[in-house]
């Protein structure tokens, strides 16, 4: 059979993000893919060199537009444990229950994205009816429906307004309603696990060798998190469940994915009710002069794609010196996508990248 | 529909589909893309005004641009342009297109998109709401009532000199152009 | 007399399908709690496309969409709407059984003649479909020819005006259920959208088509739907008196088709044709078997 | 970090230093001879999960800092150890002039887009490294922009700003 070389992007309804990837296939078999990044390099850690350290935080949310939450919570981190800055235990609250919204959010996206592209329309119109809603509450909360700016180092820009608590927990019951829908229409559909079953499948050993974090790992049955391997915010106070599934296919990405969102869901009512009273912020010194000595800092935290990472060096100026993002989508996208998509069929490609989910501006930066 | 609409589209059929039948690419050039599934989806839902993402090009006559373009994505972009049958309409999409927005001083990104393709019209902010799309798409009702958004017209008179400011940006360009021997300006 | 059908039965198609085109973006738009575009939206887009200008593939490119649409406009002459049966006296179901193989035909003339992968894909699917519901297919036309002792559709129409539909009588519910197992497959919607997948190969076959092509592909789309759904009302639903009957079960068929639509993922093209040459070619070749021992 | 394996690591390697625990955070600098060995010294130790190979440009000292994170995955399914909580950042030095390294793919396998990526943005070719191709960059540039000395503004107004106009905008500025 002749061999035919396909391009998969950039303009593809089944791509979710400016990304490509070149495929050789023959027949409806793929015998080599080759991801092709590089659509939306802006080169964003070199100009957070050129910008002040409190001026980054626009900059950060922006390399992951599906959920910029985690972007501004590690480079909080970073910045915190650079200067040496305390968060008041509040804070601390408001920003797992902040980061678990923005989780849900973007698990609803990435549903929504998969659903697409196995042609389960409506599914995925609820999913992002769903997200919407979620959405509403950040709006609330920060005046931004996408990119907010929220988490601040020292705390969090401000407190929950009044009536808050109450609106989350409405919002989450009335979402949390539709769970049974969700499994009968898609979850526990047949057809669902007829596309999904067996493809893309990443092995324990494979994903240990390549650097496979979040979904991808916790498909494979190991319970690594972030959240709870390395405690941040106020993930050590509560108790809570690393949902994980055995086969490590795409069936058992989107269950995980599934299963980590109700789970999320239970955290924020169990974070609401322990919430303590107190100051959200800790003042910072004047953020024209401000500067950090001269030391460098590895953070990490859990975003919704795995385990997301910040090399921090300050050289004691007022701006940081380099900023490298380690990013799950990079590791996930680039190398084993490639792999996971060998002898798949040209039908799976996006089925077998949304499940690995692949954010595409998480990994040009 | 009332008799103001009915007389228009006997007047002028084509205008009017054009109008009501906005077939968006689907391309997600740049973090505006976000927006985009929360305004064809229930929440919004575009398909109301005519507004459809569609699979090809070749079946669209609306461009979106989502977002800031890297050089890289340029090159599509004006690949995908190219690809779509007139009459078509291109409108940029957050300030990033306008004049680079926060990416401004970023070596690999494109600033003022309309030195390389012409646009019709513009949704500034970041991130613009998907009601901000809804305004768009009307605003474009009325400029192509007006005959205004005459984008791919001024793509052909001034195509010598589009091609030269790509060219400029992107080396040189691997596809033959577009229009030949048109030199108007 | 016949001239007047020869236009009108088309014609009708022509509007029926195109109104079920509409009716589809709104029925699902609903069920996707969503207001959905008016149901004139194909006319428009009809009328956008043709006023597009558009590139062409070649002579081939061009030929091959008029070939596929014409196939199916000379296909609506053989198939009885209501009282109305243009071609009622030549060839029955085995013309009609040719016929439906032309517009896959003719899109793939084209496709092939536009170098685009995706559109190769989508054509190679295609055939693989119409190979995995024309077993089954056949297997209940001969089931239903034996019984009816007739390859007239007409003949079968008008016996099943006066003894019943063929869905409700005994010897032929298998095949019925078979028929409707199939009936996705055949118009081309989910769980068998495999041919359009707009999310796996940029819409398939209609992948290089603009303007006036695509408003073409639209159109015989829209009578695909007309035909796909007529043969089913007409082979098992005893066909109708009049025009308005006749509408109307094409309606609550096409509804409850809409419904499956809306509920199901894709299948993959194996899948697909596994499942067909499985449960409903099996159902078929039962309700054939009974049927030839019921004839005994 | 348990003592054993430091112990281990300044046993077997010349100038390797060691910085304390500093919240979950141990900083090794090596030099670049050793570092394919301390990072499977390391790998074999448990320390099996490379998180991130990045760069750092000090130019005022000419070198070149390159940086290995690793932390550690779990032993079993559902056990966590402080270990795990440990990231260790490797840190080894090389010239800025023609800038050359050995690449790290043979020990970890997700080091090849990280490599690639360094190698294009600020040029340090890495020997054995299978596909040393473009990633990101479309333009060519003089200076791999990642480096302290491109100026990326003054690179914005020299190639972007004077690209003209066209049609009726640019009659009216």
């Amino acid at each position: 059979m002749r061999e035919l070389e396909l391009y998969f992007g950039p303009q593809h309804l089944g791509m979710v993000g400016n990304f490509s990837i070149t495929l050789k296939v023959e027949g409806d078999r793929i015998l080599k893919a080759t991801a092709n990044p590089g659509y939306l390099h802006r080169g964003f850690e070199k100009l957070m060199e050129l910008r002040s350290w409190i001026k980054n935080f626009p900059m950060v949310c922006r390399i992951n537009v599906v959920e910029p939450d985690s972007m501004e919570m590690i480079y909080a981190m970073g910045v915190e444990k650079l200067a040496g800055i305390e968060v008041p235990e509040r804070a601390h609250y408001i920003r797992s229950i902040y980061l678990e919204l923005a989780r849900v959010g973007s698990h609803l996206f990435g549903l929504w994205a998969y659903a697409n592209m196995l042609g389960f329309d409506t599914v995925a119109q609820w999913a992002m009816y769903h997200r919407d809603l979620v959405l509403d509450l950040f709006e609330e909360l920060t005046g931004g429906r996408v990119y907010h700016i929220y988490i601040w180092p020292g705390g969090v820009r401000r407190d929950f307004p009044e009536g808050f608590k109450d609106k989350i927990v409405n919002t989450l019951h009335s979402i949390g309603g539709c769970v049974p829908d969700y499994d009968n229409t898609f979850f526990n559909n047949r057809l669902f696990y007829e596309r999904a079953k067996g493809i893309g499948t990443v092995t324990r050993e494979e994903a240990l060798a390549m650097g496979g974090t979040g979904q991808v790992l916790r498909a494979t049955g190991m319970q690594y998190d972030v959240r709870r391997v390395e405690p941040y915010a106020a993930y050590d106070k509560v108790p809570w469940e690393v949902p994980t599934r055995e086969d490590g296919d795409a069936y058992s990405r989107i269950w995980v994915v599934r299963d980590e969102m109700i789970e999320s869901v239970h955290m924020i009512f169990k974070l609401l009710d322990a919430m303590p009273e107190g100051e959200v912020y800790n003042r910072i010194p004047n953020p024209f002069k401000w500067t950090i000595p001269n030391k460098e800092a590895y953070v990490r935290c859990e975003s919704s794609r795995g385990e997301l990472g910040l090399y921090l060096v300050s050289n004691g100026g007022d701006k940081p010196y380099r900023v490298h993002f380690r990013t799950p989508s990079y590791t996930h996208g680039l190398t084993i996508l490639e792999k996971a998509l060998k002898n798949a069929s040209i039908a799976d490609v996006g089925n077998i990248m949304i499940s690995l989910y692949v954010v595409a501006p998480e990994i040009d930066r | 529909m009332d008799r103001n609409q009915l007389i228009k589209w006997l007047k002028a059929p084509a205008k009017m589909g054009h109008k009501y039948s906005l077939h968006a690419v689907y391309f997600c050039t740049g973090c505006g893309i976000i927006e985009v599934p929360p305004s064809i989806t229930a929440r919004w839902d575009a398909e109301r005004f005519g507004v459809l993402p569609v699979a090809t090009p070749r079946q669209a006559n609306l461009f979106l641009i989502t977002g800031y373009v890297s050089v890289k994505t340029l090159r599509a972009i004006i690949r995908t342009y190219e690809q779509m049958p007139e009459p078509k309409y291109s409108v940029g999409f957050g300030s990033c297109p306008i004049n680079g927005g926060m990416y401004w001083d970023s070596y690999n990104t494109i600033k003022h998109l309309d030195k390389y393709i012409p646009i019709d019209g513009w949704i500034a902010g970041c991130m613009p709401r998907p009601e901000a799309i809804f305004v768009a798409v009307t605003h474009l009702w009325t400029l192509i009532d007006k005959d205004m958004a005459d984008g791919y017209k001024r793509y052909r008179d001034h195509y010598q000199a589009y091609r030269a400011n790509q060219e400029h940006a992107l080396g040189k360009l691997e596809w033959p152009p577009l229009f030949s021997n048109e030199t108007k300006s | 007399m016949q001239m007047i059908e020869m236009i009108l039965s088309p014609l009708l198609a022509l509007i029926i399908g195109i109104f079920f085109l509409g009716l589809s973006r709104k029925i699902m738009a609903r069920i996707q709690w969503r207001y959905g575009p008016p149901i004139t939206q194909p006319v428009i887009d009809v009328i956008r496309l043709f006023s597009q200008k558009s590139v062409s593939h070649g002579k081939l490119f061009n030929l091959g969409i008029i070939f596929s649409l014409a196939g199916s406009l000379v296909l609506v002459l053989f198939l009885p709407l209501a009282q109305i049966c243009p071609l009622s006296g030549s060839g029955g179901m085995l013309v009609i059984l040719y016929m439906m193989l032309l517009a896959p035909l003719g899109i793939a003339l084209s496709g092939g003649e536009s170098a685009n992968p995706n559109t190769s894909i989508g054509i190679s699917r295609k055939f693989i479909l119409a190979l995995g519901y024309e077993v089954p297919l056949l297997l209940i036309l001969l089931a239903l020819m034996t019984h009816y002792k007739t390859i007239s559709i007409v003949h079968i129409v008008s016996i099943q005006q006066n003894t019943g539909w063929a869905f409700v009588s005994l010897p032929l519910l298998l095949s019925g259920i078979a028929y409707v197992l199939i009936l996705p497959a055949i118009l081309g919607i989910r769980p068998f959208e495999v041919v359009q997948a707009s999310q796996e190969i940029s819409s398939g076959p209609m992948a290089e088509y603009g303007g006036p092509f695509l408003a073409l592909a639209t159109i015989q789309h829209a009578l695909s739907l007309f035909i796909g759904i007529a043969l089913f009302v007409n082979l098992f639903l005893g066909g109708a008196g009049n025009l308005l009957i006749f509408f109307l079960k094409m309606l609550v068929v096409f509804v409850l088709v809409l419904f499956v639509n809306a509920a199901l993922p894709r299948l993959r093209i194996e899948q697909a044709v596994k499942y067909l040459w499985r449960w409903p070619t099996l159902l078929a070749f039962i309700g054939m078997i009974i049927v030839l021992i019921v004839r005994r | 970090m348990k003592d054993p394996l430091k112990d281990k690591l300044t046993s077997a390697f010349d100038g390797i230093q060691i910085q304390p625990a500093d919240r979950n955070q141990i900083s090794i600098t090596a030099n670049k001879e050793s570092i394919l060995s301390v990072l499977s010294l390391l790998k074999s130790n448990g320390y099996n999960h490379l998180a991130l190979i990045s760069c750092v440009d000090w130019i005022e000292e000419k070198r070149f800092e390159l940086v290995y994170i690793l932390s550690a995955y779990m032993e079993k399914d559902k056990h966590f150890t402080d270990m795990e909580k440990t990231n260790i950042i490797l840190k080894t030095s090389i010239y800025r002039e023609k800038p050359q390294f050995i690449s790290a793919i043979p020990i970890f396998e997700n080091a090849e887009p990280y490599e690639r990526e360094i190698h294009e943005l600020y040029g340090i070719h890495f020997e054995g490294h299978p596909r040393l191709t473009p990633l990101f960059l479309e333009r060519e540039y003089k200076t791999p922009p990642f480096r302290k000395d491109f100026d990326t503004r003054k690179y914005v107004s020299d190639v972007f700003d004077p690209i003209p106009f066209v049609g009726k905008k640019a009659d009216k500025r």
